[in-house]
C-alpha cells in the first residue's frame, strides 16, 4: 500500500509520538473536556488569548493514533488563530472527511487525514480536539454556561 | 406510475397471494409493502452489524444505514433535523417515553389534556402517570359524531396545563383532530402538544413542522413497514430538556458507580441495541409512500368510504360510530344492534372479508358512544371498490344468518 | 447433522457470501441464520395481521404464530409455561421492564444489588431507580480476573436485600456467573433474583429453572435471531405480583376515564403491538438452536478461545481482561499498551477481521481494569481455527503498522 | 353449508335467544363477573348451592352469539352439579373445543358448540360463562378472597 493512501502513514504516528503542546497552561483562560464515550478518547484543552486570538494552547489527549495526532497538530499550529478562524477550519476539516477535495487553507498538514475519509466511524476521532478547542475559546470570557451537550463531540456518539 | 388500486395492490405480496381476500383491517395493521421485505433481507445478508459504532466495514455499513432511515424519517415527517427522529419499539412506547420523560419534568398539580378519543395506548400512560405523580389529567370530551370537542378547551386547560396528548386522527371514528386550535391554545398557555400520528401516516406523509405540535409518535406497522419499530419525533429543544427514559448501551455519555450522564437527542432516548434491520425496513416504506400522487390516492380512499357510508346507511338501525362526512379518515366503525361484532366478523371472514370487532383498544370512546363493542372496516390505498361492494353484501348475509 | 463451524457457516447468508470475512464480534450481534429470514418472510407474506385477537382467519394464524414462539421459547429457556414468557423489544427493554415493575414494589431503603461487571443496559436502569426511589444500590465487586467476587456477598446483602441483577456472563470477560451461589444466598434472604442472559443464548439453550433465579433476560438478535425483539422470563408467581410498566393496548383487562385494571401476565406486560414478525422469527432461530448438538460446539468454542488466549500470551505486555482458563465463554478482551483498540480494530479490519474496540457499554468494570476501553473478540458457533489464526496474524500486523 | 357444520346453526342461535336463567337471584350465594375485554363480552354468573350441589343459577350476559348460548344451556341445564363436576365440564368443553372427539359426558347439547374448534379465537367466548359459573362457584363459603387474575376468563385475553 501507498504510504499517502494508508490510514497509518508515518505523518500521522510522527504527530501523535511527538504530542506538540502536551500538557497544562500555567495561566489557562478557557478549558474544556470533551470525550467520545465509545472508545475513551477523551481531550482536555486550555487555551490563553490575546486579542482574541490563541496565544497559548495545551492539552491532555488520550486516545487513538487520529485524536492524538489531530490534537498534537493543535498544539504546534493553533496560536494565532481567533475563534472565527478555529471554526471555519474545523467545518472545513470536517468537509474534507466528508469528501471535500480542499485540505483545509493554510493547513497542509491535515492532508494527512485524507485517508480518513473512507472510515466514517473515525471522523469524530479526528474532530474531537478541534471540537475541544473551539468548546475552549468558547469558555474564555464566557461566563460559566455549560456548553449545551449538542454541542459537545462526545454528546453526537452512539456508543 | 399507476395509482389504481390493483396496481398498488400487487405490490403487496400477502395480498396478491390471495385475490380473493378483501383485506379491510388496515388500521389495525397496513400490509407489508414488497420493497421492505427486500430492505430487511438485503440489510441482513449484507450489512449486518450491531450500530454501536463499531470500525469494521460491516459495521460502518450498518451505521450508515440506521442513520440513513433517521433521514429519511425526518423527510417523511418534514422534521427540522434528523437528530430529532427518535427510533422506537413502536407508538405505544414512543407515547410510553414522553409520558414518561416528560412527566419527569413535571409537579404534582400540573396539568395533562387527553381526549375521550385516545387509542389506550395514549390513554393508560396518562392515567398511570397520575397515579404515579399527582398530575391532574383532564379529558377533552367528544361530540355525537366523536369529533374532540373544543368548545370548552380553555376552561379544560384551566391555570396549570403543560401538556395535551391527543391523536390525529382517531383508530374508531376516523375523525381527524382540528390540530391547528389545540395547537394555538397550547401555545399561548406554554403547554406542549403530542400527536398520536398511528392512524395517520398511513393515508401519506406528515409535516410536524406545519402541524406545529411538539411531539408526534407513530408505528411502521401502520404504514406498510415492519412491526417492532416505530417513531417519535420531538422538536429539539423538547428533546433536549427531556431526561432519558429507558437505562442501558448507547444512552449514555458516561457511566461510574455513583453517576451517569446522558447522550444528547436522539441517542439519549435510544437505549440498548436499536431495531436496526426494522428501521431500514421502514425507511423503505416511507421513501415507496413518498414516491406516490397522494392527491389521487387520499381522493379514491374519501370515495370509498363515502360509498361504504351510503352502503350502512341503508342498514335499518345501523349506527355508525363517527362524523357522517366532512374530514374523516376512511375508518368506518359501526354498531347493528342485536348483532354482535364477533359474531358479524365472523360471518364476514366466511366471505374472506377481514374486519375487526371489539372496543379497538378505545373503551372510553365506546363508553361514550353507549356501545362496549363494534365493528370496523378501515380502507387503504389497496382497496378498491370490490372490497366496499363484497363488504354491503357480506353485511347483508351476516344479518339474515344470524337472526 | 454436520457440525463443522463450515457446514454451520453456510447456513449464515452474510457470512455464506462474504468468504473472506472473520466476524468475531457475534457479542455485539450474532449473524442471522437464513432460517430466521424465512420465518420472517413467510409470516410476512401469508399471516401477516394484528395479533389482538381479530377473529378473522388472517389474524387467528398471525395469533397462533405469536402464541406459538411464546411457546417455543418457553421450551428454549424451560420455563414453566409460556405465560411465563414476555415479550419484549430486546434485552435493555426487558432490564428495564423489571427495574420499573418490580421496582414499584420496593420502599425506600430497600437494597439492590447488581455487580460491577454489568453492561450498562443491567447497570444504568438501576441507577436510575435508585434515583427515583431512594433504594440502596449497592455494587458486588470483581476479583483481578474479572469474575464477581461473592466473598462478602452476605455482607453485601445486608437485612434488606430486595433484588439481585447480575449477568450470567459478561460480554467482555466471558466470565461465567456462579449463579448457584446468589440464587442461594437470595433465597435465603427473600430477594429475587434477575439473569442477563444476554451473552449466554449464542451458546446453547437454557434451563432457568435449574439455574433457580425469577427473571431471565435475553435479546433475539445475539442468538442468531432478528433485532427488536426480546424475551423476559419471570416466575409465575413474580410477573403476577409485579403492576404493568408501560400501557397501552393489549395490557388492560378494562379501561375506564378514572381508573384502568391490568391483564395478566403476560399481556400484562406487552403494551402495545408487539414485534410480532420478530417473535416468529426468534423462534425460528431458537427452534434451529434447539436442534444442535451443543457438547460438540461448546467443545470446539472452547477449543478456539483456548487458543486464542495461548496465541495473545506470546504478545509482550499485552493485558487479557478476565479469566485466563476454567468456565469462561469464548469472549476475549485485552489491552496491549501504547495500542489504541481503535486503531488495533482498524487495522484488523483491513484484512477482513471484525472485531469491536470500546468500552463495550462497561464502563465500570473497564475502570476496575484500569482502562478505558480494550479490544474485543467473540467466538460464535461459525467461526473456526482460520478465524483465531487470522486474529493472531492481523494483531501482529497491527503491532507493527502501528508503532 | 350443512347446517350442523355451521357455527351459527339454528341450535345456537335458538339457545341464546331462549336466555335460560336470565336475570337475578334473591338469595345470591355466589356471583363472579367475568368479562372479555375484547370484545364486551359479559358474563355476571350467580349461584345458589344445597349440600354443595346448585340450586339455583341466574345470570346477566352481554355477548355474541355463542357467550349468549353457552350462558342459557347453563341457566338451563347447571342445577345439581357441584364444583367438582363443573370444574370436568369445564375441563372437557376446552378439550372439545381444542380437537378432542367427545362431547363431555351428559352434555348433548354442547355438540352445537363443535363447529367453533375451527376458530381459536371464539373458543373463549363459549366457555366464559362456564368459567364465571366455576368461579361463582368458588366464591360460595369462601372468604371474600380476590380470585388471581390468572383465573378469570378475561385475565387471559389480548385485546
Ligand atoms: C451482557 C449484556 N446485557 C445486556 C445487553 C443489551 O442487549 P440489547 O442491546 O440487545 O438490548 C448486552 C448487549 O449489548 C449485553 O452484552
Ligand atoms: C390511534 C392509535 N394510537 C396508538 C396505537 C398503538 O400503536 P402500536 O400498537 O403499534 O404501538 C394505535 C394502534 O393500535 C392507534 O390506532
Amino acid at each position: 500500500m501507498n504510504d499517502a493512501d494508508s490510514l497509518y502513514q508515518d505523518a500521522i504516528k510522527q504527530c501523535a509520538r511527538a504530542a506538540h503542546g502536551h500538557g497544562r497552561l500555567e495561566n489557562v483562560k478557557g478549558e474544556a473536556k470533551l470525550d467520545n464515550p465509545l472508545c475513551g478518547d477523551r481531550v482536555r484543552m486550555q487555551v490563553a488569548l490575546d486579542g482574541g486570538r490563541i496565544a497559548a494552547v495545551a492539552h491532555e489527549t488520550k486516545g487513538c493514533l487520529l485524536c492524538r495526532a489531530a490534537a498534537s497538530l493543535i498544539g504546534a499550529r493553533a496560536a494565532g488563530l481567533d475563534a472565527a478562524a478555529v471554526e471555519t477550519l474545523t467545518g472545513e476539516l470536517d468537509a474534507m472527511l466528508k469528501g471535500a477535495v480542499a485540505i483545509p487553507a493554510g493547513w497542509p498538514e491535515l492532508a494527512m487525514f485524507v485517508p480518513a475519509r473512507a472510515y466514517p466511524s473515525r471522523h469524530r476521532c479526528v474532530l474531537l480536539p478541534f471540537r475541544a478547542l473551539q468548546a475552549a475559546i468558547g469558555k474564555v470570557g464566557a461566563r460559566d454556561t455549560a456548553i449545551p451537550a449538542n454541542d459537545h463531540g462526545e454528546a453526537k456518539v452512539v456508543i | 406510475m399507476s395509482h389504481t388500486a390493483a396496481s398498488l395492490r400487487a405490490q403487496f405480496p400477502l395480498l396478491a397471494a390471495t385475490p380473493e381476500l378483501h383485506y379491510l383491517d388496515s388500521a389495525a395493521t397496513a400490509q407489508i409493502h414488497r420493497t421492505v421485505l427486500d430492505a430487511v433481507l438485503h440489510h441482513e445478508t449484507t450489512s449486518r452489524a450491531n450500530v454501536l459504532r463499531g470500525t469494521y466495514r460491516l459495521a460502518e455499513a450498518a451505521d450508515l444505514a440506521y442513520e440513513q432511515a433517521r433521514q429519511t424519517a425526518a423527510r417523511f415527517l418534514n422534521a427540522g433535523s434528523a437528530d430529532e427522529i427518535v427510533f422506537t419499539s413502536g407508538a405505544t412506547a414512543a407515547l410510553n417515553l414522553v409520558s414518561h420523560a416528560f412527566g419527569a419534568t413535571l409537579q404534582p398539580g400540573d396539568r395533562v389534556l387527553i381526549s375521550v378519543a385516545e387509542h389506550h395506548s395514549n390513554f393508560v400512560p396518562w392515567q398511570m402517570l397520575r397515579d404515579r405523580c399527582g398530575i391532574e389529567l383532564t379529558l377533552i370530551p367528544v361530540s355525537a359524531d366523536g369529533r374532540l370537542d373544543l368548545e370548552r378547551l380553555a376552561d379544560l386547560m384551566g391555570s396549570r396545563c403543560r401538556f395535551i396528548a391527543v391523536t390525529q386522527c382517531s383508530n374508531v371514528t376516523g375523525a381527524w383532530t382540528d390540530v391547528a386550535a389545540i395547537v394555538a391554545a397550547a401555545r399561548e398557555a406554554g403547554a406542549r402538544v403530542l400527536l398520536d400520528g398511528a392512524q395517520a401516516v398511513q393515508h401519506g406523509p406528515q409535516d410536524v413542522q406545519a402541524l406545529g405540535g411538539d411531539f408526534y409518535a407513530f408505528s411502521g406497522h401502520k404504514c406498510f413497514g415492519p412491526g417492532g419499530v416505530g417513531v417519535l419525533w420531538g422538536r429539539a429543544e423538547a428533546l433536549t430538556q427531556m431526561p432519558p427514559f429507558l437505562g442501558g448501551g448507547g444512552m449514555i455519555a458516561e457511566v461510574t458507580p455513583e453517576a451517569s450522564t446522558w447522550a444528547a437527542p436522539p441517542q439519549r432516548f435510544e437505549a440498548g441495541t436499536p431495531p436496526i434491520a426494522q428501521a431500514v425496513g421502514l425507511a423503505a416504506a416511507l421513501e415507496w409512500m413518498m414516491t406516490l400522487d397522494w392527491t389521487v390516492i387520499r381522493a379514491r380512499e374519501d370515495a370509498l368510504c363515502k360509498r361504504l357510508i351510503e352502503g350502512l346507511a341503508r342498514i335499518p338501525s345501523l349506527h355508525l360510530l363517527g362524523p357522517q362526512n366532512g374530514e374523516r379518515a376512511p375508518i368506518v366503525s359501526f354498531d347493528i344492534p342485536g348483532l354482535h361484532p364477533h359474531d358479524i366478523c365472523q360471518v364476514l371472514d366466511a366471505q374472506s372479508l377481514a374486519l375487526r370487532g371489539g372496543h379497538h383498544c378505545a373503551q372510553p370512546l365506546l363508553a361514550a358512544f353507549g356501545v362496549e363493542a363494534c365493528t370496523r372496516a378501515s380502507i387503504a390505498l389497496y382497496n378498491d371498490e370490490a372490497d366496499i361492494e363484497a363488504l354491503l353484501g357480506g353485511l347483508d348475509c351476516a344479518r339474515r344468518e344470524l337472526s
